[in-house]
């Protein structure tokens, strides 16, 4: 006889819900860590996630998936793909695995809190899988990069980051620690399996796939699509916990929720993804730009989805489509003239025929961005290098813990956004992060930005040297130097020679 | 700064790599993982957000120290890739024995008697096995080391395993027997049939231990074992002597869980007590939960037919359990 | 770009890894949705399959298609994301939208 | 301390840079701080343009302070934001 179906039996492990007798019920789930938003029990016990799935098909279907991506890991180390690998590539691993694979553990505590406080036994269920799921990605992107140990010492930013004061860590711990760690079950559930999850997620593990298989690093292509299919699943515990909120008269605060959260991640993902796209991948492997991706996934796919819940288009869409064309357009500068300060080595990689793409992908680069480079190219042609490394430092967002930049050249657009609460100015990189600060500035204003640390004393005296020992550089590994050790400018010396 | 020459290529993770044998992938992608135990205040936002408090609180005040919880290994050294290899073997063997005992309409062939006793004494089991997954996700929140978040989050995951069976047989039972009140009737028993609740105030304290270690002994030293000897061994013997082979070979499989969770559990014991103090912190709680374990097994054990016994081997299984750990009474 | 923003603001369709199991998607997902017009879309790594408002993948086709049997959880392997809303059952998957833009 | 951190929002560049000012500086002085990590780094230098200071407002039509006015003068303070940009000769 057949065994029964998934669906005979499905409800009843998910009717777990009892009322406690020998402690009160918000003793059992406290209302900072289950549900702020008073909604009744009886309503969450509707939750019904549309992405459904049982212990048993789990541990086959995923035992099948890492049988496929440790396979794909063997038979590449076999190969000789690292060998000569080209280091724009290599910074995009770096990049990748420093800012993910620590991130993804701390996720799994995020959804351990979801099975512990979730006011739902659906959702306390799915939330177990998806605990799991985030174990399976913190330990790939750990077991892939410690491969790579023994060619180069950046990689140790895999396991190691997380644990510095790296500036670049400090805005993904600061983001994370506000949106996944320190939420309770429902909102986080909208913050993190919602809002990042259907939304930018695609973008870094299913978008960036595209550009590896092009490189031939069939490994990363199949390991971060896998990942993203966990994620397609155990994303779907955000959809029903919005419409239960909509229905229960909570539209605002959820509303709030999914508007924070996503600009949060948005100021992450653009450094995360977006700079790899347009600048690290060599030329001829790109696919898409980064812009391209985003109205793919975003623009068009997470925007509809949001609608679809009830909700509206964030109130910051506009500045949100401005910022695609230029926030990671900023940063690749920054981050490129400030390289010493991070663990991987990023390619300038803006010579005369990327410009040509950059322009055609972005109308305009080349009167903005492109005067911020020629200035570079004309310090590289002309032995200048010194120059090419400033000696002071940007300021930074206190939200989002990037550097404040905009538009320079003719559509000069850089400037600080600031606000004053209680004595104290802040200064934020745009309108929403300083937007953020405003929802609630108890949880934020005794937050200091590492500017903020070099003139309150924590780092001190904040001397170059101490600033990057701070930052783990010199601690961990060494710093970045250009990846290409500037042969990017070889296309204008033959330029000028014709 | 150091001198670049410093940083030459590594074979582990700088973390790793003073110790003098090579790490294995359980230590690779395991070890050293919390951001959060870094610094004092744990998360990246102001100290005074709730989140921080509780944190501060609960886990980096608790009573049990440790210089060194990073230093804690999973004596089954289990990362997700095996775990699933596991348990996927497992319940391929699960599927097999329902497959079997289905053909032969073992259901069928159940008498009323103990059909009644299942539906009271078995099928509401969800509930309590529910209530262990929550406390071992609250362990996967709370507790200080990566290392030991993985043995927290692998049980949790076991205990929706079972979950999941029982309302796999839930079903088939009711088909078998739609009168006995299968599917609904679960929710009734456990809050209101004597068997219950013991079980019932053990979870619900249990889930308001807060402190980490408190919890953790809560649930790994006295609720867990109380299940694993009242609900999953002698429930399972006296499947045996009603003719239910198939329960009997479930709780059977149910216990290859139970005994990882235990491994590590004895391990965890046995590093804390490394330390000194650390003995009367455990030895304080135990006296404190231990009482409510035991309460919990009688009132159960008393509901089990024929099973005079059954009370007694069970606190004496959870007892001689804890007097392995040094932590007897 | 704007143009198909607006366009196609009521696909819905999964997303797969590039593979076996997305090529007899592609070919499944047409043979059980004869009235809808299916847009495809190679990204090399992934593949998009879109269409207006609802569509199915259903096991037995895909199965035939896939010239063995698949079950439902199995696709998930190669769902690496979607495009709407997600109904999954034993014997098929729903993408759809319950409100038109 | 007599320097204490400003933020430069320098014509032209893509960042905002904090850079040390001093109460006793006169405008052109500190135009001069700010352009040393601006011009010839990110920024193409304008020969024969004068620097002004101003301080920064959302139209960026803020009046500049005379070249010779100092800091103090100018009432600017920590981490205050100025607009350090560049005009014509005559304009100066």
């Amino acid at each position: 006889m057949p065994l029964l179906e998934r669906s005979d039996w499905y409800d009843i492990a998910r009717d777990t819900n009892w009322t406690p007798d020998f402690v009160p019920r918000e003793e059992l789930f406290p209302s900072e860590l289950s549900d702020p938003y008073d909604i009744p029990q009886a309503e969450w016990e509707t939750f019904d996630e549309p992405y459904k799935v049982s212990y048993r098909e789990y541990v086959k279907v995923q035992r099948e998936k890492d049988s496929s991506a440790y396979s794909v890991k063997a038979a590449l180390s076999r190969s000789k793909f690292h060998d000569g690998l080209d280091e724009g590539w290599a910074s995009v691993l770096k990049l990748h695995y420093g800012a993910v694979a620590l991130t993804e553990y701390q996720a799994s505590q995020f959804q351990a809190r979801m099975v512990r406080f979730g006011p739902s036994p659906s959702m306390r269920n799915m939330a177990t899988y998806g605990m799991l799921d985030e174990l399976r990605h913190a330990q790939l992107q750990l077991y892939f990069p410690h491969e790579l140990l023994p060619r180069d010492r950046h990689y140790d930013w895999a396991h190691e980051a997380a644990h510095t004061n790296n500036w670049a860590i400090l805005g993904g711990r600061h983001a994370m620690d506000d949106v996944m760690m320190c939420r309770d079950a429902i909102t986080g559930a909208i913050m993190v399996s919602f809002a990042f999850e259907t939304g930018l997620t695609n973008l870094q593990m299913v978008g960036l796939s595209t550009d590896a298989t092009n490189m031939g690093d069939f490994t990363f292509a199949n390991m971060i699509t896998s990942i993203q299919s966990d994620e397609a699943r155990h994303a779907q515990l955000g959809s029903p916990a919005i419409e239960i909120m909509i229905k229960n008269g909570r539209k605002a605060e959820a509303q709030q929720a999914v508007d924070v959260a996503f600009w949060r991640m948005w100021r992450l993902f653009a450094i995360t993804v977006g700079i790899p796209m347009d600048y690290y991948i060599p030329l001829e492997q790109r696919h898409l730009s980064f812009k391209e991706f985003m109205h793919e996934w975003i623009i068009r796919q997470y925007d509809r989805q949001v609608r679809e819940l009830g909700l509206e288009t964030p109130w910051y869409w506009d500045l949100l489509k401005d910022d695609i064309e230029n926030h990671h357009h900023c940063q690749q500068g920054g981050i490129w003239s400030w390289r010493p300060t991070v663990w991987w080595n990023p390619p300038g990689a803006v010579g005369p025929r990327e410009r040509e793409w950059l322009e055609e992908k972005y109308p305009g680069w080349n009167d903005s961005f492109g005067t911020y480079w020629d200035v570079i190219t004309d310090n590289l042609l002309n032995d200048r290098e010194e120059k090419t490394h400033p000696e002071c430092i940007p300021i930074i967002c206190n939200m989002c813990q990037i550097p404040i930049s905009n538009r320079p050249g003719k559509l000069w657009k850089a400037r600080v956004y600031q606000h004053e609460h209680e004595g104290r100015r802040y200064n934020f990189c745009t309108e929403p992060c300083r937007w953020i600060f405003t929802t609630d500035p108890e949880r934020y204003k005794k937050h200091e930005s590492i500017v903020d640390r070099m003139y309150s004393g924590e780092i001190n005296p904040p001397t170059l040297d101490n600033v990057l020992t701070y930052m783990g550089i010199g601690v961990v590994s060494e710093g970045g130097h250009d990846g290409h050790d500037y042969r990017w400018i070889d296309g204008f010396r033959a330029q000028a020679a014709e | 700064m150091t001198d670049s020459s410093d940083f030459k290529p590594l074979k582990t993770w700088s973390h790793l790599a003073g110790q003098r044998r090579r790490p294995s992938e359980y230590e690779i992608v395991s070890t050293n993982l919390l951001w959060s135990t870094d610094k004092e205040v744990p998360w990246e936002l102001a100290p005074g957000v709730h989140m921080n408090q509780w944190y501060l609180k609960y886990r980096d005040a608790s009573p049990l120290k440790h210089s060194d919880w990073n230093a804690f290994r999973d004596p089954d050294e289990m990362v997700y890739r095996t775990y699933n290899i596991m348990q996927d073997g497992q319940e391929t063997y699960v599927d097999g024995l329902l497959d079997e005992y289905n053909a032969n309409d073992h259901d069928g062939g159940l008498n009323a008697a103990w059909i009644q006793q299942l539906a009271e004494l078995y099928t509401p089991g969800r509930y309590l096995l529910h209530a262990a997954q929550m406390g071992s996700a609250y362990l996967v929140q709370m507790a200080p080391a990566s290392t030991i978040v993985n043995c927290a989050m692998l049980q949790s995951a076991d205990q929706l395993r079972w979950v999941s069976r029982i309302a796999y047989r839930t079903k088939e039972l009711s088909l078998a027997a739609p009168e006995a009140g299968f599917v609904d009737g679960e929710r009734g028993h456990w809050q209101g049939h004597a068997a219950w609740q013991g079980f019932r105030e053990l979870m619900e304290r249990t889930l308001v231990a807060y402190d980490w270690a408190e919890h953790f002994t809560a649930l790994n030293l006295v609720a867990k074992p109380a299940i694993d000897e009242a609900f999953v061994r002698q429930l399972g013997s006296v499947a045996r002597r009603e003719g239910d082979g198939l329960l009997q070979q479930l709780m059977d499989a149910h216990q290859t869980d139970n005994a990882r969770s235990r491994r590590w559990t004895k391990s965890l014991i046995g590093f804390a007590l490394e330390i000194d103090g650390n003995k009367d912190v455990l030895g304080e709680w135990v006296t404190k939960w231990a009482p409510l374990g035991d309460a919990a097994i009688d009132a159960y054990c008393a509901a089990l037919p024929n099973a005079d016994s059954a009370a007694s081997e069970a606190k004496g299984e959870v007892e001689a359990f804890r007097a392995d750990l040094g932590l007897g009474r | 770009m704007p143009d198909m923003d607006q366009k196609r603001r009521n696909s819905v369709g999964p997303v797969l890894r590039a593979g076996e199991v997305a090529d007899a998607v592609v070919e499944a997902i047409q043979e059980d949705n004869p009235d809808k017009d299916f847009v495809i879309e190679n990204r090399i790594a992934y593949v998009r399959v879109e269409t207006e408002g609802e569509c199915f993948i259903r096991q037995e086709t895909l199965s035939e298609m896939l010239g063995r049997p698949i079950t439902m959880p199995e696709v998930e392997i190669n769902l690496t994301s979607f495009a709407g809303r997600i109904e999954t059952t034993d014997t098929y998957m729903r993408f759809y939208l319950e409100k038109e833009l | 301390m007599s320097t204490f951190p400003i933020l430069s929002r320098f014509q032209y560049d893509c960042h905002v840079k904090v850079v040390e000012a001093e109460a006793a500086q006169t405008m052109d002085m500190l135009a001069e701080a700010c352009a040393y990590h601006s011009i010839g780094l990110h920024v193409a230098d304008q020969p024969g343009k004068i620097l002004r200071v101003r301080p920064t407002t959302d139209a960026d039509d803020a009046e500049p302070w005379p070249r010779d006015m100092t800091v103090a003068e100018a009432g600017i303070k920590y981490f205050d934001s100025i607009d350090i940009y560049f005009t014509d000769q005559s304009k100066a």
